[in-house]
């Protein structure tokens, strides 16, 4: 918990390996975070079996933004559609590995949000999807 | 099981204070602002020295402690009331801008000319002036609950008054002046059966009750910190999510926008839409602590307490030739007796009070129409609180004795 | 002669503060909102142990000490801004509701569609949010003085912008961002020749600066008392007599009212008028002893200070690779430095800098169309204040320099 | 300055030497503090030499209202009409002998500030004429 930047963030961040865009894809939201800028764009393919049999996100922003999508997407793929909308704050929390305040919460969470509006279908991200 | 009151007499360093040498203070005036335990004087010493910091967009430690101090408060403030989310709780100075902030963006985006907002005889001036200045700017008209020679509502006119289909019934749950304890659930149930939203002026009542805004099923309710042992400086609005939700903000600033552009904003989510600039931050602290110390003494138990010293109070101050009481008996209100002294004006009896070390109010009490109806221009106000004694109402009933004797 | 700083530094007790074991913090913050010096926390301590009643209306000792302490403050508060009487100093909760009281009560009474309001690129949100406000409500046009690459105010555009004859202008006299400093005097001056009334933000420069409201002869001047040594909730709006005078009120309440009756009241004279219902009292009295605290220092010399520390602090941030700086020279500008650094966010740098205590901001810093205007969604911002020495931005550039290295 | 209700005010305020009427009069004027209610009126009489030849108070409300106008009105009798244009807050504090707090000070005054109104032919009276 002391090493907010623990190795897997920076690393994450600087070599991501889900970085990217997919076309064609079934699925793809975006959203930014407008207090610090952080865009996460989430492209999925699904297959008919309801399985997330491919994922990318693409976007900017601060390291833990960036790492969580990174993360996130590495956990989802092969994955049930169905179990994304399981995820919450502390699925995500745990993959990190740390504890954050409430700003970089903000952070972590943009790209679990942007992936729920996604499967939901939503129009706007909103941040009841990650409570 | 009762309150031990000398106990809790020894969080309030001030009730040692003597005003003039050997005179120790005996304060009757909690309606007009409590005295503060020294849990909450603490709580923001201790904030100013240990954790201060602006709030919520900051990612340093200090930063984050005060942000999530200020939410905590928030939310215990959320429970003390009962309400649904702590995003219903808007921080504010005190009720009467609390008030205010429902006359700006409530009512100024709802009401219309000829619209009719119901008030009551005995509200405070923070529940009156609001509505004269609407009524001038945009022509709503205001009618009246009258208060009876007894000092309670009038609900039979009430009744008829909302025949007139009002849009908005704003009125206070309990009086600063008569004491008088307001029905306000069935206020509210007749208001809304009406079709109008409903305001509830909670300044005296959240201090002295137990008061359950989803119970009373109150649309707004305000009410502020410094009289129920928080600082001064903060106050809540309290309103339910999907009227606050549909309202536009209030006042423009930092905090209260998701994002904002050279010519135009997007308004922030709940509660901090309403919450433009640097907050009360310290003040939301100690208001959190102000909380959880009314909730570990109970409000049932300092309502009851209350209770018992106004009823001796009544029987005493009626005992006093000369001394008129107005309001109501003591089953029906909180523990406030204002009274008038035959051929003393109240600001004097005050005065002479003072002289002992009595600290009582004399005036209209914001309540210059209330007065008015019983035809006087002031009246002295006794008020009670947790930490009054038996033995003070004896000081009290001396003190008027020695006055009748000066003027005698 | 120079500040004594290891001796104003015991003053503020926070910053002994450690924020994980063994690392004391660094804060670099002020401009968000400054520490508190012991003697501003113990006057409110003072005051709720002591004297804490309400005001205006109270006859008993209390009541009057608690008065004379209030408007005390107001006093010293006025000869800190040499105002002419402290009848114009009018005490809101801050800088954003002391411009929300001006676009209210001022703005909502004198302007019409299509009159013309200028304001520039480098505002706070909380003047620029209640002018979006009041173009959604009254179609008012609004335009900017655009600010350079430099950060300085386009002052060529401004002239002729003032062509186009605008009621009101509006600009901040120190940005939280650029530290830039504004020719104030100059821009009133040119708003004035051109029929214009003049509002300046002085969030940032009464904190940091000499400030004279009449040699400047602003119109309107707002300041917040949490960051400049004072407490949270309690801000000013100076404004000039005649002025407020002429203008309606804005809450409505107790306090502001000489009289009520059930359908109409008459507004108090000023300051009273526009303070409704029960005020920051306590508050009030530390923003009196944060302004001798302040006048005591001095703010030539506070002034000095912080020049010294800002010139070494670019010095040293320019001299890092992958910095940059935003804003004018050190000779244009208050103590506050905003950054990048190349490939790390702002964010980042900022929660790694808070590893070692130090506490910057990340963000935009209420100043989102700046930051658009610079093509970046945030910055790094470290500001300085009387209690800052060297040392502390010898830290600073460490920290960065650590930061480096991890994303390297 | 203990003695706050020292008993000249008490002797004033239960027997009044000056309260009444005058008809005719040179002057009359009349105000009240709506924060107590209390009221003064004050009717003069002035001799062609510029000397006040009578006057009276009528009103009512606090003893230190009611007292201050008495001691006024007592003073300024055989006056010139010119010097009541000097007195100020403290020449009553001086009548009456004690200190008063801001609340108190404005019943105190309310019988000067009646007079100047009257003397100088206000609409009006405002509490600027008592500093
Ligand atoms: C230039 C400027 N204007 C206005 C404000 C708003 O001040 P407050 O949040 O105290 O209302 C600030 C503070 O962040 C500021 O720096
Ligand atoms: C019934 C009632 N309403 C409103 C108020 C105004 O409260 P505040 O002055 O804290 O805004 C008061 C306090 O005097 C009150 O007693």
């Amino acid at each position: 918990m002391d090493d907010l930047y623990r190795e897997i963030i920076i690393e994450h961040y600087k070599n991501p390996s889900h970085r990217g865009k997919l076309d064609p894809h079934d699925i793809s939201f975006a959203d930014n975070n407008p207090l610090c800028g952080d865009h996460i764009q989430i492209d999925l393919r699904v297959g008919t079996d309801g399985l997330i049999t491919d994922a990318r996100f693409d976007g900017h922003g601060c390291a833990i933004s960036q790492a969580s999508a990174d993360l996130l997407i590495e956990s989802i793929i092969g994955k049930p559609l169905e179990e994304v909308k399981k995820l919450n704050k502390e699925s995500i929390l745990e993959m990190l590995g740390i504890d954050l305040g409430p700003v970089r919460l903000k952070c972590a969470l943009l790209s679990l949000k942007v992936l729920k509006a996604g499967v939901y279908g939503l129009g706007e991200a909103s941040d009841d999807l990650v409570e | 099981m009762t309150l031990d009151v000398e106990q809790i007499r020894k969080d309030f360093p001030i009730l040692e204070r003597e005003t003039r040498p050997g005179v120790r203070v005996t304060y009757l005036d909690s309606t007009a602002t409590s005295q503060k335990p020294v849990q909450v004087i603490e709580a923001m010493n201790d904030y100013y020295r240990r954790s201060n910091a602006n709030i919520h967009r900051g990612v340093h430690t200090l930063a984050e402690e005060a942000t999530s101090m200020y939410e905590g408060a928030r939310e215990k403030i959320a429970k003390f009331i009962n309400a649904a989310s702590s995003r219903e709780v808007i921080y504010t100075r005190n009720t009467t801008e609390s008030i205010n902030l429902v006359a700006y963006a409530w009512a100024r985006a709802k009401l219309k000319t000829g619209d009719l907002v119901i008030l009551t005889e005995m509200e405070h001036h923070s529940n009156l002036v609001p509505w004269h200045m609407l009524q001038m700017e945009r022509g709503i008209e205001l009618d009246f609950i009258p208060v009876t020679e007894e000092g309670l509502l009038d609900l039979e006119t009430y009744k008829s008054l909302l025949d007139r289909r009002p849009k908005l019934i704003s009125f206070t749950h309990m009086s600063n002046v008569l004491g008088t304890v307001n029905p306000a659930a069935e206020i509210i149930r007749l208001g809304h059966d009406a079709g109008a939203v409903v305001l509830v002026d909670g300044a005296q009542s959240v201090p002295h009750l137990k008061v359950d805004v989803q119970a009373l099923d109150a649309d707004f309710y305000a009410f502020s910190a410094h009289k129920m042992c928080g600082p001064t400086g903060i106050g809540v609005l309290y309103g339910k999510s999907t009227l606050l939700e549909s309202m536009p903000p209030f006042l423009g600033g930092g905090d209260m926008i998701k994002e904002v552009k050279l010519r135009s904003f997007r308004p922030n989510t709940l509660p901090h839409k309403f919450e433009a600039g640097t907050p009360a931050i310290a003040e939301a602290v100690g208001f959190g602590v102000a909380v959880d110390y009314l909730s570990a003494v109970g409000m049932e138990r300092i309502a009851a307490h209350e209770h018992e010293i106004i009823e001796y109070a009544l029987d005493r101050l009626e005992e006093i030739p000369g001394v008129k009481l107005f309001g109501p008996s003591a089953d029906k209100k909180g523990g406030v007796a204002a009274f008038t002294l035959e051929g003393v004006h109240p600001h004097d009896v005050a005065q002479i009070l003072d002289r002992d070390g009595i600290a009582v109010r004399a005036g209209h009490h914001c309540a210059q129409p209330l007065h008015e109806k019983f035809g006087i221009p002031a009246t002295s106000r006794a008020s009670f609180y947790l930490y009054n004694t038996m033995q003070e109402v004896d000081l009290l009933v001396n003190g008027i004795y020695k006055v009748k004797e000066m003027f005698g």
